[in-house]
């Protein structure tokens, strides 16, 4: 494995012209706050639902170039979708960056580029965080709530 | 069938000579031997690899990480625990602590029985008592016979009370070498009790018995590195996860956290909340080659060895005027611990002239006090077998015996 | 002064690659490498002496006892301790628990300070944090300067109450390399309260620096093997015997026992009754022969080697456009770990790019997080070096760093 | 060093003809009872003292040939001395089994039999037993007591 396995050039390209990127989102149904203690990674999601669909998606943070590139990719795979189907992609994501094959590689969109994290282990926590928030957000909402926060080990 | 000679081979210790004359080791209980793949593992974990795990980007704390949570599967696949659920500890003694500080102590409050034995040893005995008292659970002690079982009668008699909360039993006794029949204690226990946990001290049973928990019915399994082919500094607690995940931290400090704050800590997820620091990485190699090792003969062939030795050594020992043997004589329900008695002669004078003799054997209490004491003594010889004994070697105990005997002119 | 290419040769995984590079390893304050001697002293240990301490009667018993008290006395001599106050642990985090558990548990209460710093280890954050709640005394962290010093007006308010009982401080900072001035620092506690008792964590200062418990005037210090040259497995709790007599046990098992019976239990001798179960015999061994490396070298020659490399290190990354390094810049004033952050990126990265370059530097919390959290970021990098490193090494870690800024081009 | 030096003859005719071996003394002024629990070895004393002397002196107890027979020697040692002067004789010998020297060899008489045993240190402690002992029936008797336990580590 290479280093441009890691970082390839759509991920700096994210890295460095973050898309949806923003401190706020007015309004929005649900806001999740997800922090990785171990490499410092910290990310905030706001969700804004529009009929049973993800209408609109922000995210902030402070993290590695791995984290916050993969945030931005999801932003733009999830955005339109029904609530079901985006949280069905972040689940192909999962399982991608888990080594378990890629699935909906369409639907992916940039989100593609991150498979070869899969062979960076200490690295693969990062490129989640921000599909994981997502996941989390769906189902804050669908509980009622609107926040929630989580810390990973 | 075990080759012996073969065996041998792969232990360099063995090869030494004592006071002159050629080794017969016969302190296996105590700690093993250690095969030459277990010291070479070791050195090339440190020539090649080395590097705190966890944490690190970097290729040697990688390969360091992912050669400690290697050796956690090997070590969790040989007594058939979720890797989740083992903890590495420094020794079977620290494994019971935590289970003492962190189940016991806020588990457990007057009127609940904390159930052991007497055949236990100080390691299975001693962290109850430490945390008996801020609690004020009711300690209770399954009585040995003199014939070193467990008395069923009694255990049935505090069982039926429905009030056993914790049972700690060993499988395997290092003083008389008894095997306890722990899956049908731990089934009556339960039955008395459906929330009532079961602790398995497995220090002497997982190194030369296959000790498996799901078929032990054992909620939590504690051993030591050392005592089987394995280096010093590493012990194991086995759990249940669920168990694992509902207790408090025992240790603090770093691997264990997941958030630090100077007001407040929470905690990583279950086994590394149990390991608070730098873990014995290089142990965990060793043990794990280690596990290899015994793997690799296969632990029936293991037994099987030993249970041959006991055919030949119990009657060999019986057959010495003077000699008294132990807990059970029948191979099929002991190991290869075996206290003896000489008529006349104090354990300490037997173990001086055996030394001479080339014999390491054993005298004393075997930190297991409240057993001696059954016994009807203050101590015992104990001669110890392991997979790389002959039955040659029993000819040299018998023979030191009677050296021994001479000695003294009893 | 200390020859470092010859140093260099008696460390056998320097000679590793990685990635097709020479490794350049700057992550020693997370662990150090190992000479050859500290490994020889461990195999020739297993095999030819391998054995359980104490109460054994034969040779090897005899001569493995023998090997693992004369370790303590190695160790003891190293940081001028008292040999019967030296207790082998299994890091320097079971160390500060032993403190917490033991002490800290039984000694105070409500009104009573315990007094910690904002720049300390978890290790020395955690243990007391868990036993807190139980105790009700106020725990208090001196807060760290921006600089990375300890905000002295801060203490000594703190001190002036005259109610801290225990002041705990780590003589040099695994992050920011800050040397404290535990002695000024444990005269100003004593003076306010004759009672109080100053730990050290002697983690970074042990390996690095000469360090002597009387000279620092510290009750108890705390350190890691591995960290000093020695294995894995072991650490050290070096305290005052009195105190140390004073205290409960805190792990119960074998060895710590003087006489065990159903009813209750006594306790052995100081260091014994805190050292339960099977000790870290070969690691007591390899940590000895660590200490005789260090000691062969001089702590003095290992101390100038370090600053010879500070004094070319800062400056060079100072220079560096967009790097900033954390902690204090005069090397008198520093150990060897070496924070600092590059702007627009992010630890992580950094690490990664710089693995590839063939620099092992460790990237994250170190295990500090409220520290780190004080330096205004969640993670630094950090560049640690010892008495192996080089300056040819402070190059290629320059290097790498122009190599991470290209690669994301900032 | 050699088995001889451990067991000497004198130490082996202590053992199998102990002197002064009772499970009683009567009357006596003083009796204590100490153990090596590491050993196993349990030894019960009892001194009458008679115009400031060790008036009578006997032992009793269970351990190993070296504990047994050096409490047996001991007893001969110390019978009709002052009870400073045996405390005195018991320091020596505590001296001796440590390799410091060897002081008041004629007053030792069989004790003398016991340097070897220096030689041997896991059992020195077992000489020593008998010997601490009696200092700790001298000491309890000039505290104005009758009955001390001591258990060494
Ligand atoms: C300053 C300091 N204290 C304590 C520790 C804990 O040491 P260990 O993980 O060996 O218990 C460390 C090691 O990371 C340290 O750097
Ligand atoms: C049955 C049993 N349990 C527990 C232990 C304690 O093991 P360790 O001293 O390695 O903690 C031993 C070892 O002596 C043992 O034989």
């Amino acid at each position: 494995m290479s280093l441009d396995d890691l970082y390839q050039e759509i991920i700096l390209d994210h890295y460095r012209s973050p898309r949806n990127r923003s401190g706020d989102l007015d309004p929005h149904d649900v806001h999740v706050h997800h922090s990785n203690p171990l490499c410092g990674d910290e990310l905030d999601l706001r969700l804004r639902v529009q009929d049973g669909t993800v209408g609109a998606v922000a995210y902030d943070g402070d993290g590695c170039s791995i984290s916050m590139a993969s945030a931005s990719a999801m932003t733009e795979a999830v955005a339109g979708r029904k609530l079901s189907d985006a949280d069905d992609l972040a689940e192909a994501f999962r399982l991608m960056m888990h080594g378990e094959g890629v699935k909906r590689e369409d639907d992916l969109l940039d989100g593609v580029a991150f498979q070869g994290v899969a062979k960076f282990p200490v690295r693969v926590k990062c490129a989640l965080l921000g599909w994981m928030a997502l996941k989390d957000a769906l189902q804050t909402y669908s509980e009622g709530e609107a926040e929630h926060r989580v810390t990973y080990d | 069938m075990l080759d012996v000679e073969r065996v041998r081979k792969d232990f360099p210790l063995l090869e030494r000579q004592v006071h002159g004359r050629r080794l017969v080791y016969l302190d296996s209980a105590a700690t093993s031997q250690k095969p030459q793949s277990v010291l070479d593992a070791m050195t090339r974990y440190y020539e090649t690899t080395n590097a705190n795990v966890h944490r690190g980007v970097h290729a040697l704390a990688e390969e360091a990480t992912e050669a400690y949570e290697s050796a956690r599967n090997t070590v969790a696949r040989f007594v058939c625990a979720d890797p989740r659920g083992v903890v590495f500890t420094k020794n079977a003694t620290e494994a019971f602590n935590l289970l003492a500080y962190s189940w016991a102590r806020t588990r457990l409050g007057e009127g609940d029985i904390l159930l052991s034995t007497q055949m236990e040893h100080h390691a299975n005995l001693v962290p109850w008592q430490l945390v008996q008292p801020e609690t004020g659970f009711d300690l209770r002690y399954v009585p040995m016979t003199a014939g070193g079982l467990l008395d069923l009668d009694e255990f049935d008699a505090v069982v039926a009370t429905g009030r056993v909360k914790l049972f700690t039993v060993t499988a395997m006794s290092n003083v008389v070498g008894t095997i306890n029949p722990v899956r049908e204690l731990a089934a009556k226990v339960r039955a008395a009790n459906r929330d009532a946990v079961v602790v398995v001290d497995g220090a002497q049973s997982v190194p030369h018995l296959g000790t498996d928990m799901v078929d032990l019915d054992a909620d939590f399994l504690c051993f030591s590195g050392h005592k089987m082919l394995g280096p010093t500094g590493i012990g194991v607690l086995a759990g249940r996860p669920d168990l694992l995940e509902a207790m408090p931290p025992f240790l603090g400090g770093g691997e264990m956290i997941s958030n630090v704050t100077l007001e407040g800590t929470t905690y990583n997820e279950i086994p590394y909340k149990f390991e608070a620091g730098t873990p014995p990485i290089a142990e965990a190699v060793g043990l794990a080659a280690a596990v290899d090792y015994l793997s690799g003969l296969g632990m029936d062939a293991v037994r099987a060895h030993e249970v041959e030795l006991l055919q030949t050594c119990i009657p060999a020992l019986e057959a010495v005027e003077g000699v008294t043997v132990h807990g059970p004589t029948d191979p099929a329900r002991r190991g290869a611990a075996v206290s003896f008695a000489i008529e006349g002669l104090h354990p300490h004078d037997i173990g001086t002239i055996m030394d001479r003799e080339g014999v390491a054997v054993r005298a004393g209490h075997h930190c297991a006090k409240p057993l001696v004491r059954t016994l009807g003594s203050a101590a015992t010889t104990r001669a110890s077998f392991y997979l790389y004994n002959t039955t040659d070697e029993i000819q040299a105990l018998v023979d030191a015996i009677e050296a021994t005997k001479n000695f003294f002119k009893v």
